[in-house]
């Protein structure tokens, strides 16, 4: 228990504990004193203890903006996070095309599309292009890595046949339009004909994105997911030891 | 009122060049024809609706000629021809031919004189509706004046248009003066364009002609109430581009985005395909009074807005040529450009001014459609908040016309309503404080502003000549625009490519091309 | 019940009941996976379904500021709000005037001051000085009410003794430094003072500043608590009334 | 490197009117000492502490004198004379006197030249000890080489000095190169220095020597880390300005607020006590290097900087001939204006430029302090943004010297930590990409720009001749700086001034005044 306090944070102003946060949004009211009080029970709901509403802004006749700040009392015990990273230690390009070379033996085939209706490529590029991204070279420069970019607007099924044909042992998927949750739709859709296809053992199955997380990824039946911030290097070493640890080779 | 005092034979020079490309191209634009022009024309004609399998007429009929082997000579022949045997009207054709009861190809041909006249006169009378159109927007814009500064252009996208049209009348009423309806993504791959009014869009609303009619309606009432016209804006980029610009046409829209380079570059749509349908649909636009937004700022999404600068100039020469072509007058042209540079290069800010400027020299009379900062936004709304009002300094300092508000929350969703309302308030404090400011300041002669642009101007000129040697088609396969490849040979819609025959008929381009306009 | 479901709002980003919010805050933490999940854990407590970290910037090696959108399931019911506003139909400067001839028949003794150590003058200014703000009179423009602006820094036993002196009807308090809840424990201490001299119910006691609420006046023994937005014809509407209301004239 | 071209001739004829003005107030100033300014003699020879009363010791030795009536010599005399003849130090002294063992005045005089000699020994004590941390600085600054733009300046006001001190370090290592520590609301009006460390505090942290010197070794703590000199600021300002000053010197710190003007404004405090005070404070600030900021900014939080912008204007003028005639040379002198210009206004932000740019002109040497919108800032964050980045851009492009920071949350609580983040973030990202646009751009002539600084230096000319006209103690009777009367029989600390006497002594003034400083 006293461990446990330890390792307890709130939000910090600029005391330590004093709880501050800010919040906005919009409510479906009208400007008035009604609709400022609404913003404080929501304030109240979210348990910010005396929120403050510092600006409530007309955006229509019937919807107003709201600015809060509050308190709340909420504690994070540290000591409960599980972080859930995909790995920790990143090996370097060398390190990877050497590990490939003694663990695996033969090249490792990856295949990688932004697929479905997103056009986003700058993503999936990052992660493959001879060139990379901020200083980390793409999968292409890697020696014991196939790579192939599909690029964009790849629907499922082109991508589950080009898997086929080049015999991919890791599929890479990204997504850039999260609107309605589009993404879960077409990446849900791709996990299911991958398993009608039984193709779904045979790889790894990996996608990445701004709004990707590792949660989610497995969440829908992916291996892993990459957010924001990961590159090359962190998906190659991922999907290396994965092969080797599932005896996918 | 020259700031930069940019080489002016240079300037010349590029436009030359750019002449001469598009005169390359036109070529073969001048042999093809696509499906979608062919379903533009039917379109034109009045033939609108779906079949019970929710294929559009418009759809139905070209499919049919293309399975008779008969687009070469364009379905405006077969359709008058038609008429002229049948006494139906193409309507009536239409689904006649959907229900699988007539073959279009083989009513007996009809004396050739009196097939162009009856086109003639169709084809006067849908432009008579365009024109009336145009003749509402000129007599509110009379009645309501038209605001001279930036006009400030706001995006819906909630995928549903009843939404969309919440969100766009408290865009109108927070003082915006533009609103565009994205489309969700993955309409302009389609090659047709879905009917009636959507509330099911990804990332944007699907274009529908219903949905321009609702939206317009809406804007209409809103901008009555505020007495001010509220300008309304879609898309006719894709495989459709035509056939969405006809729609534009006939529903009184007034800005639309149009750009064969686009479609290709970031649609890997064909360029055969696109560049021939651009052709026709910058027609429509021009006759239409609508003012075209071409899409160089997304070269700048790919490749570094300092080192390819050049490229977007080059681009904007292009377009402007393409669309001199098409008639469509500089007055219309809404030649695309962006801020943005890397928030961390030390002088950006100087640089995005040398590059505004330039575009307003160069291009004086045209529209210019200025792009906020995309790229380099982050989940960051705050910092996002001043990027944002760099951006909309230079507008205001170099006088854009069709000025794009940025989004704190660019790099998180599509607006919310109220991400709108602080952009308003963003563009509009810059605008009123910093109202004078453009005229007040110069550049230092030589300057780095100065140098910058006169770089960015040779750098274009550079790549047009280049262009000039190899024609467009090699350009892209070379991968000169925004670091992407195309080939001739690939992309979306190649199979829509047919080359006219000698009997081909399109009674809209003289009318559109030499037809009185006001 | 069906009535009641009439008035549910919810946060409004692009459609209907969506929830859509926006929160920042700063954790005591380092910027890395942990605090993270910590920010995301916080964001839950408050009621954000799937909350996405959107920024996570550094502040120092142990502070961590995040922005996050999500959505909350909450609803405040519009009926259930009972908006206590100090009055609705303000009187004019004359309405005024005319009102306290006909129903008091003497001039109103009025006596205002930022209190404590409390410097701030503009608010107190702008309900008292002749030429008013944003276009409304102050209170020594009014004909019938005999206005006393203290000023600055007035300590509470200075504005009492005022009070005797200047016979006052209504005690005008102007708080703006709120921190600590300064203007909390030195509003307390003056109706604490004015109950010991056995004066607290000779006078209206009225508070206002720029986050000053009715609620929060009242609470802590006041009459009345005027917010920004609020000017001399609200006040003087709402002090004529409660006068001739609670018969203290 | 004039950009405005102002009517050179004005600004001579202003500063001689200002001089002259100066001079008058300056006789007063000659014959008068103060409480607070025979305290600071108190704490330059070293005496320090509190009795069981926690009366500060200084407060002890002057209620003391006060007491016998006999201030008009000053304590220097009283004090020299007991150490000749009781063998004590100043110190012991202090302490005897606050037990009531010793009565300074009872002791016998000493022959002059010996007193005198003594304090003078004494005083050159304290005047070495002052520039050993003068010669502190300059070396950091050599070693870790100064900042050349704009410093940025940031508020910490938790009240607590631990906690103030953990946000100066996270804001110094976000960028800031000044961190200011505000005083507790009420610290002004105590006729006394608080003694230790402390933690309580509304709106701000007390002025204590000890919180002094805790936050100076935390700031060279994370400086050395940095490899930066991060400068400290606190306020000299209130009935303790030369105390404090004192302190300041003692205790390295690089920057003070210092302005009479502002205490008998914004302070209620009598205008004869500070303008005496002022004159001690900064012959002590010249000497310790410190930078003096003054606080016209204040001004136009109550009066409008459109209609009084040249009240500002004339302030300078006149606080620069106060601190020259206090041996405070120009590169110390931290002028102090504002950008608070109404955002409803149009173009008011060219009107923003104009004032600056002229303080920049006008006062060439000055490290001008520029403060931040505050008025116009309501609890929308959003804006709040927009408007800081605007003042921040002035602030690069008239190269202004000490840059504070606007906060997002101005109009709601002094600054949480991401506050100030947000703030250095919004001005480093301004800084960074209009490094050179201040070479970069000039002026119209006689636009809009020129005309208003012009404008404005003739109205400040105006004021200025009125003001010689009738002293500035009168002016402040008749409300003419921030629309605010004050009079010099009124407001706080009145019975704190005393006329010197023939005998009186004080020998840091020419120490101060006339000898070596590096
Ligand atoms: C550039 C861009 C474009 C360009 C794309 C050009 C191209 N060839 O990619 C253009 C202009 C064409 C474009 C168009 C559209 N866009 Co766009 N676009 C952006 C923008 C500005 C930047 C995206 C980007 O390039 N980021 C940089 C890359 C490197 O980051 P990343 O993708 O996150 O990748 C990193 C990681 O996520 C990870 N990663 C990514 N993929 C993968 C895959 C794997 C396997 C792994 C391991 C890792 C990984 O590694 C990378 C490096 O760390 C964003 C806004 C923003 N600032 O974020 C909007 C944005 C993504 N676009 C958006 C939209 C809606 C569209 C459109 C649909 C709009 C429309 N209706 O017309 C269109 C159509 C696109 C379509 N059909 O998909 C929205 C998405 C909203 C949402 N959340 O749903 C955004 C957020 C803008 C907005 N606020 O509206 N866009
Ligand atoms: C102007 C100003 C100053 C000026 C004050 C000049 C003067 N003579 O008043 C100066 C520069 C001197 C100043 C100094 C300080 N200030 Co100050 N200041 C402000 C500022 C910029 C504007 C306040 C203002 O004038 N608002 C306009 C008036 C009209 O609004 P209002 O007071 O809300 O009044 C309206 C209503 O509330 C109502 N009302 C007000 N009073 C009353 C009374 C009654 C009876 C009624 C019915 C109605 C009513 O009617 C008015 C009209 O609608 C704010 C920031 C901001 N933008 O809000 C900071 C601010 C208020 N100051 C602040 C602080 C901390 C200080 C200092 C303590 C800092 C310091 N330690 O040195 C000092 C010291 C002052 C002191 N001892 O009290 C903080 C307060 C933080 C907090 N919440 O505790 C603020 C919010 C800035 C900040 N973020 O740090 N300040
Ligand atoms: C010219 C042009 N067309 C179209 C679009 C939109 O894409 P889509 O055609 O897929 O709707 C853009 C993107 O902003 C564009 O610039
Ligand atoms: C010159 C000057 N002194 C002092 C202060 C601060 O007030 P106080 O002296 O009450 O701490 C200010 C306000 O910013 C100021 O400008």
């Amino acid at each position: 228990m006293s461990q446990a306090m330890k390792n307890l944070v709130s939000p910090y102003g600029d005391t330590l504990n004093d709880g501050k946060v800010q919040l906005s949004f919009t409510l479906p009211v009208p400007n008035d004193e009604r609709g400022m009080e609404a913003a404080k029970v929501l304030a109240k709901q979210m348990g910010l203890r005396e929120p403050l509403v510092t600006a409530h802004i007309t955006l229509d006749k019937e919807f107003t903006f709201y600015i809060v700040y509050g308190s709340v009392s909420y504690q994070v015990n540290l000591d409960d996070i599980q972080v859930e990273v995909v790995q920790n230690e990143v090996m370097t390009m060398d390190e990877t095309d050497d590990f490939i070379r003694s663990r695996i033996g033969r090249k490792v085939v990856v295949i990688g599309a932004s697929t479905g209706t997103d056009a986003h490529t700058v993503g999936i590029d990052a992660i493959m292009n001879m060139k990379g991204y901020a200083g980390h070279y793409g999968l292409e420069r890697y020696e014991m890595i196939e790579a192939h970019n599909l690029g964009s607007q790849v629907t499922n099924q082109e991508f589950i046949e080009a898997a086929i044909e080049l015999k991919a042992d890791v599929l890479l998927v990204s997504q850039t339009v999260t609107q309605k949750d589009v993404h879960v739709t077409n990446m849900t859709e791709l996990v299911e004909l991958l398993e009608a296809a039984n193709l779904r053992h045979q790889v790894l199955l990996v996608a990445g994105g701004a709004r990707i997380s590792n949660e989610l990824a497995k969440e829908i039946g992916f291996d892993a997911g990459f957010g924001p911030g990961r590159y090359a290097d962190d998906v190659a070493t991922y999907v290396v030891n994965e092969l080797v640890d599932r005896e996918m080779i | 009122m020259t700031k930069l005092n940019l080489d002016q034979h240079q300037i010349q020079e590029a436009r030359s060049l750019a002449a001469a490309i598009a005169d390359d191209t036109q070529r073969f634009v001048d042999a093809h024809t696509t499906v979608t022009v062919e379903r533009t024309i039917c379109r034109l004609f009045g033939i609108d609706g779906v079949n019970e399998d929710e294929v559009p007429l418009p759809n139905v009929l070209i499919d049919h000629l293309v399975e008779k082997n008969a687009l070469a000579g364009g379905i405006s022949y077969y359709l008058a021809n038609a008429m002229l045997v049948s006494g139906q009207t193409p309507q009536e054709l239409a689904e006649a031919v959907s229900r699988g009861e007539t073959d279009l190809t083989t009513f007996p041909a009809q004396p050739q004189a009196e097939v162009e006249e009856l086109l003639n006169q169709m084809a006067q009378e849908a432009a008579a509706t365009i024109r009336a159109n145009r003749k509402i927007r000129t007599d509110r814009l009379a009645q309501y004046g038209d605001k001279t500064g930036p006009l400030l252009y706001v995006i819906v996208a909630t995928g549903n248009i009843y939404e969309d049209i919440t969100q766009a009348k408290a865009a109108a009423r927070q003082g915006a003066d533009v609103i565009a309806v994205i489309r969700t993504t993955g309409q302009s791959l389609l090659d047709y364009v879905p009917y009636g009014a959507t509330t099911e869009g990804f990332g944007g609303t699907m274009a529908t002609q219903e949905n321009f009619r609702l939206m317009r309606a809406a804007l209409d009432e809103v901008g009555d109430e505020l007495g001010r016209y509220i300008r309304l804006c879609n898309y006719c980029s894709g495989l459709c581009m035509p056939e969405i610009a006809a729609m534009g046409a006939l529903e009184r829209l007034d800005v639309m985005l149009n750009d064969a380079l686009y479609g290709i570059l970031f649609r890997d749509i064909n360029m055969k395909r696109t560049i021939v349908d651009q052709y026709f649909s910058r027609m429509i636009n021009g006759y239409a009074g609508v003012i075209i937004n071409t899409g160089e700022d997304n070269y700048l999404t790919t490749a570094d807005a300092y080192e390819e600068a050049h490229t977007v100039l080059a681009s904007q020469f292009i377009n402007e040529q393409f669309a001199l072509k098409a008639g469509l007058p500089e007055e219309q042209m809404g030649l695309g450009h962006a801020f943005e540079m890397d928030p961390d290069m030390p002088n950006a800010f100087l640089f995005e001014i040398a590059q505004a400027q330039m575009a307003r020299e160069i291009f004086p009379k045209a529209p210019l459609k200025y792009m906020p900062p995309t790229k380099f936004k982050t989940g960051d709304i705050f910092r996002a908040q001043v990027q944002d009002a760099l951006f909309n300094i230079i507008t205001v300092l170099t006088h854009q016309r069709i000025h794009l508000l940025g989004m704190l929350t660019e790099a998180i969703h599509t607006p919310f309503m109220s991400d709108r309302a602080i952009s308003l308030d963003n563009a509009s404090y810059i605008a009123r404080t910093m109202r004078d400011l453009g005229d007040e300041i110069t550049f230092k002669d030589g300057g780095l502003v100065q140098a910058r642009a006169q770089h960015v101007l040779s750098d274009a000129l550079g790549i047009l000549s280049e262009i000039a040697g190899i024609g467009l088609f090699e350009t892209l396969e070379q991968g000169k625009f925004a670091g992407i490849k195309r080939s001739p040979q690939r992309g979306k819609g190649l199979d829509g490519v047919v080359q006219k025959d000698h009997t081909y008929l399109n009674p809209f381009i003289e009318i559109f091309m030499e037809g009185e306009r006001a």
